[in-house]
């Protein structure tokens, strides 16, 4: 087993600095694509050895990290069955993408580093999702942040590009203090910093201290996951190339927000005020996430609000106590988001690097093997009964409605109306991008469509397969006991179960919410009706649809009040209090000593005479002083 | 086992290097290599120290030094010439040794004129450096601290640019006037322990335990406090710092930075706590205070800098303030987290330091707004620049992670205000470091400047220390065992 | 001994007053003031051998014997210099002499 | 008999003194002050320091003086018309902060009690071993001054000529 874990991590960890160190100059391209596509399947093979051999949740070290006292934070890992799904969803599909990504980046130049960033990437994911401890795990959470900085701005010619890294860097990052301050103050509180031993502490302190630490949590989650009010970084982070956005902004990164949560849920899922905190703001994201969605133009900025908007309902879950529930939807979201996404590359490169929806169309036709594996990703989000995607969110609602109450009835349907706008937009994208005719300005109407590479769409297949039949991994109880179901409830867990009854009337709500989403966008784009929608849509977004267009324009919101203060501020302080009032008043002190200096030397003349008698009064005084004193 | 004039040796090697480089002034080439042969044998010298950690403690040296020499110098004053190495002097003579040599390698090819005098300042203050590090006795430990500033105000004077004679005057005026009251205070403490005890002694040890009264013990410790702030630097007395580093050669830049803010804190470690328990302890506040006012005004500050050695500069203020904040907390965490930040910032500044100077020195520029676009340029220079600027913003597996952490761990103990404060100081390096990235390694250039990527030699300094950044950072226990001992007795707790 | 110490710091305090109101009071012929001088090294010198015989060590004879070394040195550069200035400004005021000024 | 030679010697000496400053003309204040020199040589004699006696009247009254002298005919200095004594209002101040350091000094001296009496007498081997034992160091140093001054004397003499 501890040969396993290894090979997890090192592999990726390997491919990276292997290609780093001697990729461009003394590895052929071929190689360096062969190897850093083997070491993620070899990462993935571990994987399969280590479930293969799975019984009980073990605990590895590796070796000694940080250790200085009575603080101890070991390269331990720690492998149960929440890391070790995670951990098998991840290796598939980022090895996966890596193969996407050898057809998608074969006319880069800068190959080298991107293959390298990604396997490191990789490494750290893993990192995160394994580790037994805090610190490790803070050490996987900031790789990630790096690798997804790097990625983000990989185009970095392009000023945006570049900001947009350092965007999602920066607020991720803000959402981090509160996890650094949650480790320092557990560690007071527990004296361990090791995960098992926190989970199994909790009720050592009072509820107060748990809400505050599960709040920091909280916050540490909202940065990572991109969730209300820290969601702002993730569409900017579109910006990155296609398979980084599949990878790190849909399927993996942003989740390990979600994970942390359900990480450290013994611990502090016993305070009702954190999970409530935690539910609100995740119905809160997937509201907005949907609305933002509506609107938009740009494909990938579709998909990235859709992907806020889902991790919030997985945020949801969690605050319903949910947490196979919520896992079952990460899993499956990373399924078909990434699937979502690799097919909007796809779309993007045979459009030659056209984002704009509304200068595509009649897709289907061109590129069909693109078409058809988009479409079952788009049902899968759109939550279309019998599709994956329909069964772990319907898992959430349910979870919800469980809890009852009136506040958790607001949420379910805020749910609910998500759900349905999530229908509505997940048909639209499909509708514009797909069907009508292509434009005719475009040179793929003269039939000079980009040949993308066979490579490219072959790997989105499995993701699709994946996508539309993963509800067999997890059925609803009236079908019979979930694999996955019964593989992550742990001895102790309570997560409540439906009535199968209840559960079936849910799922018959949930369904005619999709098929109405879905009639709606078919009423409104479909058809002849699309060209009518477009020509009105063309036109620069007014009211409601621009306040939408913008994120609800929290961004200009955030660029005005934290944004200018801290850059206004930073040179007020540096020019004002640092240079004009410490500064200066000592170069001023300084000054008056020099005047001082010069005044005194102005009044002697320079006689040696008059020195004389000063040095002899002077001599006076003081030979008189001391006689005063002695007698 | 090492004979007993190890330390002595390790001591006076580079001043007596720097004596011969008398002799060379005008043989260049040949200046450039002895001092370097100097610089290496000295680092060897200090590394060997670390094999001598295991054996047997000699005969009346405190506990925890390994080694200890102790004869009498100025018998009637009662100065003696004592020297001991524990952990904690250990690696940071160790980092010394190793940071001069950087500095000789980067100004290999940089100072063109007057070559031997330089290095031979270099080396005179290495000496001095190494003294501050070993002397265990008051009044020698004035003596080194006098000696380290003489070559620096030269190197700042003679071989800086811009307003190179306004920044050393600047530089000399501040530390000395520290200084000065610092030796007020040595004074003080050995006229009232003589008057206690009778006996008229320097030595660290003799002194320790020697009881003040608390308004006598405010003021001693309060003149200490002084002269090490300014050494450190903590705000409001850091303005001298941007100004010298801007002006300073690009060793210059790197041993103050890399070596002599570390006296500070190292002077607070080993003579101002220990000496003054009750008045270290009532001025703790005001130190936790003005640390974390530091981190979070020079993180701030810097963010506005537009001059690349101006916004390091100020970055190491951040970084120092987390170096007091741990002292000011004084548990063995925090202190072990201290120690190690010392090391780390010494490194990784010194880094950033030396490729900035590399930059200046092709492009002749150090404006942020000149460049842009150097990564698609100068690609090894860029993924060391990335490399080194991580580090300095904190990014886990790197080495000033370990150190952050570990003082904001063992700080929150104390004062948990200050390290949740602290904790946005950890966020706002990164806002500085990814601006600094982004506007001269990304996007496109912004002047045509021709750049030619890093030499042989550039490539070998940068990667020993980026080596060292990486091994500290994913394995720093063998540093930590060592500062173990030291830390335990100095906070009273157990090892 | 012959006398009371106390006498004999008398006249060397006498003694040196002089020295003293003669350096000060004349400003116009440098000779005088270093004359001036003189007679207070005497006084100083007048003190050390007191104190010798007084307590009888010859320390204080060593004294008086450096500082007369020393005083023809300081009397020999002295008289040099009033040369090298006389030449130059033709002049023994000392109140001539104020380049260092400035 | 000594004692009433000492007072007389002393009143010789003070006299001699202030005649030596009060006198307008360089020489005659020479004169003046080497009567002052060789009373005061003999109240080191009196005092039990007959080398020091010696060396006073040959460094001193000879030599040094000699040497004043010398510069003063050398540079004409000696001239009756030009010699004029200061006024008498400049007298004032420098004799108030002269009476003001002596009352000092003679407070504070007064103030200590009467240090213990010596015993035996100092011989001639007494002076040089003290000198040369325990003071060798400080000779050299004398000595080098001494050359020091001569190397300077020389140049400052160089210097002038050309």
């Amino acid at each position: 087993m501890k040969l396993y874990l290894e090979l997890i991590i090192l592999l990726p960890l390997l491919g990276g600095i292997v290609n780093l160190l001697l990729g461009g100059r003394l590895l052929p391209r071929r190689l360096t694509e062969l190897l850093a596509c083997a070491v993620i399947w070899g990462s993935f093979a571990a994987t399969l050895g280590a479930a293969a051999s799975y019984t009980a949740p073990v605990t590895v070290e590796l070796g000694s990290w940080l250790a200085a006292f009575d603080f101890k934070a070991p390269f331990t890992l720690y492998l149960d069955p929440l890391s070790l799904s995670l951990c098998l969803m991840i290796t598939f599909v980022c090895g996966l993408i890596h193969i996407y990504a050898v057809g998608y980046m074969k006319d880069d130049p800068s190959f080298v580093r991107f293959f390298a960033l990604l396997n490191l990437f990789v490494a750290a994911m893993l990192v995160l999702i394994l580790a037994e401890n805090l610190p490790l795990l803070y050490l996987g959470w900031e790789g990630v942040g790096f690798c997804s900085y790097a990625l983000i701005g990989f185009w970095y010619r392009k000023p945006e590009n570049a900001t947009a890294g350092r965007k999602a860097f920066i607020v991720t990052r803000i959402g981090d203090i509160g996890l650094g301050i949650a480790i320092v103050w557990m560690f007071q509180l527990f004296g361990s910093v090791s995960i098992t031993k926190l989970n199994s502490m909790g009720y050592l302190m009072p509820i107060g201290v748990i809400t505050a630490l599960g709040l920091l949590m909280l916050l540490a989650a909202m940065g990572k996951s991109a969730q209300v009010p820290l969601m702002v970084w993730l569409p900017d982070a579109m910006a990155g190339p296609t398979p980084v956005s599949a990878q790190i902004h849909a399927a993996t990164m942003v989740t390990a927000g979600v994970y942390l949560l359900m990480r450290m849920f013994p611990l502090i899922g016993v305070s009702p005020t954190v999970t409530a905190a935690i539910a609100i703001t995740g119905a809160l994201t997937a509201f907005y996430g949907a609305t933002c969605a509506l609107v938009q133009r740009d494909l990938k900025r579709i998909l990235a609000y859709s992907t806020i908007s889902q991790i919030g309902y997985m945020m949801l879950g969690v605050g319903a106590g949910a947490i196979t529930a919520s896992t079952f939807h990460l899993l499956e979201h990373a399924f078909f988001k990434a699937l979502l996404f690799l097919g909007a590359g796809c779309v993007i490169t045979a459009m030659h690097h056209e984002q704009d929806i509304f200068r595509m169309g009649g897709l289907r036709r061109t590129i069909p093997g693109t078409f058809w594996p988009f479409l079952a990703g788009a049902v899968c989000l759109a939550g279309v009964p019998l599709t994956g995607g329909f069964f772990s969110k319907d898992g959430i609602l349910g979870a919800v409605w469980l809890k009852g109450g009136g506040f958790y009835g607001t949420l379910y349907f805020v749910g609910l109306i998500t759900a349905f706008i999530t229908a509505v937009y997940a048909i639209r994208m499909v509708l514009i991008v797909f069907a009508g005719e292509v434009p005719l300005n475009h040179s793929l109407s003269k039939g000079e469509g980009k040949p993308l590479p066979r490579i490219m769409e072959w790997s989105l297949i499995p993701l699709a397969v994946l996508g539309v039949f993963g509800g067999l991994l997890n059925l609803p109880e009236y079908l019979g006991s979930g694999v996955l179901n019964s593989f992550l409830s742990q001895p102790g867990s309570h997560e409540g179960m439906l009535p199968h009854a209840t559960e079936l009337l849910l799922q018959g709500v949930a369904a005619v919410v999709a098929v109405a989403g879905i009639s709606t966008a078919w009423f409104r784009y479909g058809g002849d009706r699309r060209q009518q929608r477009l020509a009105l849509e063309s036109a620069p977004a007014r009211g409601i649809s621009a306040f939408l267009m913008e994120g609800w324009r929290v961004d200009a919101l955030y660029d005005f009040m934290f944004v200018r203060p801290y850059k206004w501020l930073s040179s007020i302080l540096w020019q004002w209090v640092d240079e004009g009032c410490i500064d200066d008043t000592l170069d001023r002190t300084a000054a008056l000593f020099g005047r001082f200096g010069h005044w005194i030397g102005a009044r002697g003349d320079g006689r040696v005479s008059r020195s004389l008698i000063g040095m002899a009064a002077g001599a006076a005084l003081m030979i008189g002083w001391l006689a005063w004193v002695m007698l | 086992m090492i004979p007993v004039p190890f330390l002595t040796l390790l001591l006076f090697l580079p001043l007596a290097g720097s004596l011969l480089l008398l002799a060379m002034t005008r043989r260049e080439s040949l200046a450039r290599i002895t001092a370097l042969t100097i610089a290496l044998a000295e680092t060897l010298l200090a590394c060997s120290a670390w094999f001598c950690q295991g054996s047997t403690t000699p005969q009346a040296a405190p506990p925890g030094f390994f080694l200890f020499l102790d004869r009498p110098w100025i018998e009637t004053l009662g100065i003696r010439y004592t020297l001991g190495m524990d952990g904690i002097s250990l690696l940071l003579v160790i980092l010394t040794a190793f940071v001069t040599t950087i500095a000789l390698l980067v100004s290999w090819r940089s100072i063109k004129e007057r070559v031997a005098l330089h290095f031979l300042l270099i080396l005179a203050m290495e000496s001095g450096i190494i003294g501050v590090f070993l002397s265990l006795d008051l009044f020698l430990f004035y003596l080194f601290w006098e000696l380290m500033l003489i070559p620096m105000f030269f190197l700042i004077g003679i071989w800086g640019h811009d307003r190179n004679i306004y920044s050393a005057v600047k530089f000399f005026l501040y530390t000395m006037i520290g200084s000065l009251l610092m030796l007020l205070a040595i004074i003080g403490i050995y006229l009232i322990h003589g008057q206690q005890s009778g006996v008229y002694s320097f030595g660290l040890s003799e002194l320790i335990g020697t009881n003040f009264s608390t308004a006598t013990g405010l003021w001693l410790y309060g003149a200490f406090l002084l002269a090490f702030a300014v050494k450190f630097p903590l705000v409001p007395l850091h303005t001298w710092l941007p100004d010298a580093h801007t002006d300073a050669p690009t060793a210059g830049s790197v041993i103050l930075a890399g070596l002599l803010l570390k006296t500070g804190a190292y002077g607070l470690i080993r003579f101002g706590y220990p000496l003054f328990p009750e008045a270290a302890r009532t001025l703790t506040p005001l130190l936790i205070g003005l640390a974390v006012a530091g981190i979070l005004y020079a993180s701030w500050i810097a963010f506005a800098q537009k001059d690349m050695k101006r916004l390091v500069a100020y970055s190491s203020v951040g970084h120092m303030g987390f170096v007091a904040l741990g002292i000011g907390a004084w548990t063995p965490v925090a202190l072990s987290g201290s120690l190690l930040q010392m090391i780390n910032h010494g490194l990784t500044t010194t880094a950033l330091f030396a490729m900035v100077g590399m930059l200046d020195e092709q492009a002749h520029t150090r404006q942020i707004e000149d460049y842009g676009g150097l990564w698609s340029k100068i690609p090894i220079y860029s993924a060391f620049f990335v490399l080194f600027a991580m580090a300095s913003a904190g990014l886990p597996g790197l080495n000033n992670f370990v150190g952050e952490f570990l003082i904001l761990t063992g700080s929150f103990k104390v004062a948990q205000l200050a390290t949740v404060l602290a904790f946005i100081g950890v966020i706002l390096p990164l806002v500085y470091t990814v601006r600094l990235i982004q506007e001269v390694l990304f996007q496109e250039e912004r002047r045509p400047l021709s750049m030619t990527d890093l030499s042989l030699r550039e490539i070998l300094i940068l990667t020993f220390l980026a080596l060292a950044d990486i091994v500290i950072g994913m394995h720093p226990a063998p540093l930590l065992e060592v500062l173990k001992v030291p830390v335990a007795l100095l906070t009273g707790g157990a090892p | 001994m012959i006398v009371p110490l106390a006498h004999v710091l008398v006249l060397a305090a006498v003694l040196f007053g002089l020295g003293l109101v003669c350096t000060l009071v004349w400003r116009s012929n440098v000779i005088m003031l270093l004359i001036g001088i003189e007679i207070m090294l005497n006084a100083a010198m007048l003190v050390f051998v007191g104190g010798s015989n007084h307590w009888g060590v010859a320390d204080g004879q060593v004294f008086a014997l450096i500082i007369m070394a020393m005083t023809s040195a300081e009397v020999s550069l002295a008289l040099a210099l009033v040369v090298y200035l006389h030449r130059r400004k033709n002049t023994v005021n000392v109140d001539e002499f104020r380049e260092l000024k400035d | 008999m000594e004692t009433y030679l000492f007072y007389i010697l002393a009143v010789v000496t003070v006299i001699g003194t202030i005649l030596a400053i009060t006198e307008k003309h360089p020489v005659h204040a020479i004169v003046y002050l080497v009567t002052s020199f060789f009373s005061l040589a003999t109240i080191f004699y009196l005092l039990a320091a007959p080398l020091v006696a010696m060396f006073e009247v040959i460094i001193y009254a000879g030599a040094v003086m000699v040497l004043f002298m010398f510069v003063i005919m050398m540079l004409d200095l000696g001239r009756s018309d030009e010699a004029r004594r200061p006024e008498l209002k400049q007298w004032i101040l420098p004799i108030i902060l002269a009476g003001i350091i002596l009352t000092s000094i003679g407070t504070i001296a007064t103030g200590y009690a009467a240090a213990p009496h010596a015993s035996g007498s100092l011989t001639i081997r007494d002076f040089a071993e003290t000198l040369f034992r325990k003071y060798g160091v400080a000779v050299e140093l004398v000595s080098m001054q001494l050359l020091f001054a001569v190397v300077g004397a020389l140049y400052l003499g160089r210097k002038a000529k050309s």
